[in-house]
């Protein structure tokens, strides 16, 4: 017993430090479950023939759920990109809402059916919409803290990308444009090492993607994606940085991608089966959920209720989006300009 | 009415309107404390503070993504592209993302972004100083392009651009900006985008430009007069999506259509003008519908006599109507 | 001749080049080990190497301007952008460079460069897996565009922009990838770069298109021809320059012309077809020129229903080739 | 004299200590001399109405010399920017070819008047062609670089561009994709702290734009562009590491642009009389001068007859152009395609 409890303590001091309550870090367990919980559905979905689609989060929902968790939910803004799943469930997204996206219907909040899944974009959760070419909403997330800036609000806005995506000439300009004008943005890459079959070797040759913070004049850090609590810290300060006019931050969240590109890639061809088994032991949901367990926080009859809201939410929503309308066919011609 | 030069409803518009919105705000390479390189945006800076009015890195890509992310948060940005030939950088933020934001989004999202930027040739700027760049961007639903040819309309259609609700290229030829001069009111007006202009009536035939060429054809037209010919002359002012049925319209009327632009002929946004005569009003059509265009190659060169080979005249738009009416 | 689909020609034909000259290289993302996206330079990799096989960053820009970069140089880059849709950032390098360099250095230097890219709907790509990109390039004189639509037509046409002294953006309709199947012969042979083909012969109407609504058109003609309509039907392949001279002959044999695309209708090359056809022989014309596309809209929606609503469909084209038959 | 000799000893020891003889020296100096006087010489010309567009090196000669003459410039090939009339002339362009440029006639070797002054381009001497877009030749030099891996050639490709450019995407992609395919290319800024009326502060946030090398995995150093010497060793040392297949380097050179942006320009609306005229006090013309002078290298002898050669190079090159033909106006149709 006390042995348990002096562990206890240890433990506690992480989370309780970053000013984390037991009901929070639980609430961003669950939130990283829900995600992969979803994700995993997604491919039954698919290999079943049910959707067309799917692109995953797997390997990165602890940074993803750590680094929202650390933002203001209710003032800032989010810009992430096709596999942030636990960026947009924290910002309010529900599994409703993703399945009714993956089944392309008309409720699909992201876009009514009309992109792809991980296409999100949700105005009262202020997820901005974003499409298929990467990199492109690095400097809209500067332009919307350039807003924030102008109209002297507190809130900052946060965007997410590849790191395969962090060699595009978008990337090198947003950043720029935003520690010069000293903009409260967080640049978050989540590196989970491939861009498709490019592995990070045949992306980049420095040795951190942070370390082209320097060249923009604005700090730089890499945590530990598995660890949500690190990055949930880097994200705080950042954040802080950028309340107080101290401008931009780059944090580069290393993460291992467990699945194929998407449904319709093959990673065989270009990765061996060893490393993405080595990668799965370090999954952040796992080692989360046991620093949670050696607390206490996450019990087994709690767990087991989790999994089986979890479950039910997700069946739900996949009925639901099943018996779901498509949009009409004629509803293609609107939009297109203001009406 | 009080008479100013092209570029000084330009300044003007823009003075204007940011007064009366404070969410209207004005960025770009050097429009700060120089006012930019053509004085478009003299005297901002003073009025309203360098917060407003931005001296970016040179970067046209963020210049554009910066502008549409501000745009998408509520404000009405006003990005400044240097020359419209360094637009080219920004392509992919103007035609992947602010054109396709309402529609991707369904409507949730909105982005009413003005991208300002000055083309056209006849200034001695060679290849690279020198372009017509609206056909690259007119097959793009979602986005409005708009070219006027007098100070009237640079006004009216400039308040419309950063009063619309989405995303407008605005095209201004940099050769008009101190050689053109006319009559603006002093109340505020606007001019809808989307609508035509006859800038001349006339029976006998039909010319369809936009931009300076509409100058040329007016200056044709009064020579021409004296000939005995009579010349109906149709400013598209928006380029892309077209005023079709101004353009039924003026072609209908005299059923003689010569059609110009300053662009290279093949691919030009002519070309649409012409299919949509043909495609309405083909019988009452009664010659086959000419163009005039720059000719064929990338762009014109620098040395005076060679420009002048490429570009667009008085005396060339003239010899054309003649050639016309004669047919 | 040997049967094979459409990525197969294009697999072989780079494949053989690379054989016949050590200066024929491939670049892209993912273009290596994985043999790319859909395939197409698989088996590229083990045979040549990664010296003659790049797997470059995801970076559109550096993979044109690196491959303009060796082209200069003397190396024949084939550089691919992943989807079309993905070419944007490339656009200043490929309109402000590629399509320039010779005209502007007076014929010292030159940029023979290929960029392939898969372009086209019908795959559930959504927005921006679907566009047709063409227009946003086709007014770029020193460019030449290809998009060809048979499978001998893709392995003649690849080969001879590889081999051709200028910059050919090669478009691939990537639904066409699997689907369509034709014979190609065993030995060496080149398809000109510029010339339009007859791919049926007919005496009624005409119609004029390009990429996979090539077949869509051939398989009205043959349901069509039950009811006694014959259709000439004329494959562009080279988009721009458009082949002037085969436009007008084939337009002029039946006096009835349909042009279809399947951009968006509005600024697609087919208005520029048109411009062609009623400035050199509108008194051969017995009715409008009619024009089939996608609609105005910013590109197709992801929903099979919504999908199908915006695609062209040989259903489509048979409605229309019928309505013109019985104008 | 013994004191003369000691300072000749001390001070030749910089220029042998790098492998440079007396004569080269003097030969750099008599090509930024050359390079200045040049410019000097279209000012005057655009002042009087005959030549409509100038675009100075002045300020900028010595590192642009100096960088070249540290180039293997039989083999090596330049992708200069607008400023380089010191690179350009030093890789075998003559003051005639540049006055051609300047009055846009048929012998302009660069384009036959079809380009503005300061667009360069000599296939003969290796200059590529460049266009006003900034920043397009960066990638370029990349795909240059990767001809000589590719073909085991021993050349490198340099390339030069001001700082303001280096904000350009295609900066950021051209140095990755280099770095990673480990290329020999010398990435070389020009840090003249101004883009246009945009001053240095308003351009980046970063202390030195050499600061980005470490983001793509390369060295990157700054150096002082009044000094030839300086940056020629560190152009000399890039080009070795590049030729040894150790990849790229990025090399920062401080200097001031001591005219307007342009002829079109006026710069008197956005920076100081004295900050301009302090800058001139640092010419590195001069600078260099006095170095040559105090080695007794530059005597009056020599620096009479230089400037009289130089003049006259000038003149007669002025007077040649003056007198040339412009292109047929019908030529315009020609080159667009290979004929
Ligand atoms: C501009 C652009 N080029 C190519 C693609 C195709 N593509 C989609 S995802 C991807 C790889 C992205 O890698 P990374 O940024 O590391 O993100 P990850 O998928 O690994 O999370 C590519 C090449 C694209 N979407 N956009
Ligand atoms: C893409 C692009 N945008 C804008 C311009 C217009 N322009 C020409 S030079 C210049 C400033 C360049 O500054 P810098 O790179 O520091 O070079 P410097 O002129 O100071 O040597 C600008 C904005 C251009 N040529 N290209
Ligand atoms: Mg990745
Ligand atoms: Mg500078």
């Amino acid at each position: 017993m006390v042995k348990v409890d002096k562990l206890n303590k240890v433990a506690e001091q992480r989370h309780g430090r970053l000013g984390l309550t037991d009901e929070q870090v639980l609430d961003m367990y669950r939130t990283m479950l829900l995600a992969r919980r979803i994700d995993e559905r997604m491919w039954l979905l698919n290999r079943a023939g049910k959707i067309p689609f799917v692109v995953s989060c797997q390997g990165q929902e602890a940074g993803q759920v750590g680094a929202s968790f650390a933002l203001d939910r209710q003032k800032d803004f989010a810009l992430p990109y096709y596999r942030d799943v636990g960026v947009v469930l924290a910002f309010g997204m529900t599994a409703k809402d993703l399945m009714m996206q993956a089944y392309a219907k008309a409720d699909d909040p992201n876009s009514g059916g009309r992109q792809m899944p991980g296409h999100f974009g949700q105005k009262k959760n202020r997820i901005v919409t974003g499409s298929s070419p990467v990199t492109t909403q690095v400097p809209h997330a500067v332009g919307i803290a350039l807003g924030a800036k102008m109209e002297k609000k507190d809130f900052v806005s946060f965007v997410t990308f590849g790191e395969g995506s962090s060699n595009q000439g978008d990337f090198h300009e947003g950043a720029n444009f935003a520690a010069v004008h000293k903009l409260p943005v967080i640049f978050m890459v989540e590196n989970n090492q491939y861009a498709i079959s490019v592995p990070l070797s045949k992306q980049v040759a420095c040795e951190k993607i942070s370390d082209r913070a320097i060249g923009y004049g604005m700090p730089g850090i890499t945590v530990d994606g598995n660890d949500p609590l690190a990055v949930y810290e880097a994200v705080k300060d950042a954040r802080k940085r950028g309340n107080n006019g101290e401008g931009p931050t780059l944090i580069e969240v290393i993460s291992y991608r467990l699945t194929p590109h998407s449904s319709d890639d093959d990673d065989r061809s270009y990765r061996g089966r060893e490393e993405v088994e080595e990668a799965k032991q370090k999954d952040g949901i796992y080692s989360f959920a046991d620093y949670l367990r050696k607390l206490n926080i996450l019990t087994e009859e709690i767990e087991t209720k989790m999994e089986k809201e979890i479950k039910k939410i997700i069946d739900d929503a996949t009925d639901d989006a099943e018996n779901a309308a498509y949009a009409d066919p004629k509803s293609i011609y609107k939009h297109v300009y203001a009406e | 009415m009080p008479v100013m030069s092209y570029i000084q409803a330009i300044t003007q518009a823009l003075h204007e309107e940011m007064e009366r919105d404070e969410k209207v705000f004005v960025l770009g390479e050097d429009v700060g404390v120089r006012g930019g390189v053509f004085r478009a945006t003299e005297g901002l800076y003073e009025k309203f503070g360098e917060t407003r009015v931005l001296d970016t890195p040179l970067a046209e890509s963020a210049i554009a993504g910066v502008g549409i992310g501000s745009a998408m948060y509520g404000m009405r940005p006003v990005a400044e592209m240097q020359f419209a030939d360094f637009i080219m950088p920004a392509v992919n933020q103007i035609i992947s993302e602010a054109a396709k934001i309402r529609y991707r989004s369904n409507n949730d999202w909105s982005c009413p972004i003005t991208i300002r930027a000055p083309y056209g040739g006849g200034v001695h700027g060679a290849l690279y100083h020198s372009q017509s760049i609206e056909s690259v961007f007119a097959n793009q639903p979602g986005l409005k392009i708009v070219m006027p040819s007098t100070p009237y309309d640079v006004k009216g259609l400039l308040k419309a651009s950063i009063r619309d609700e989405d995303p407008v290229l605005f095209l201004e030829h940099k050769r008009a900006y101190r050689l053109i001069k006319g009559e603006v009111p002093e109340e505020d007006y606007t001019v809808p985008i989307g609508k035509a202009d006859v800038k001349r009536e006339g029976t006998d035939i039909t010319v369809i430009t936009y931009g300076l060429c509409v100058h040329f054809a007016l200056q044709a037209a009064e020579k021409l007069e004296a000939e005995g010919i009579d010349a109906h002359i149709l400013d598209l002012r928006t380029v892309y999506p077209l005023d079709k049925e101004a353009i039924i319209e003026a072609a209908s009327k005299t059923g003689k259509v010569l059609l110009i632009t300053e662009d290279n002929l093949e691919g030009s946004i002519i070309g649409e003008v012409s299919a949509i005569i043909s495609e309405n009003c083909l019988f009452d059509l009664d010659a086959p519908i000419k163009r005039l265009a720059g000719p064929d190659v990338p762009s014109m060169p620098y040395a005076p006599p060679l420009e002048k080979e490429f570009m667009i005249n008085p005396d060339k738009v003239e010899h054309a109507m003649r050639e016309l009416a004669e047919f």
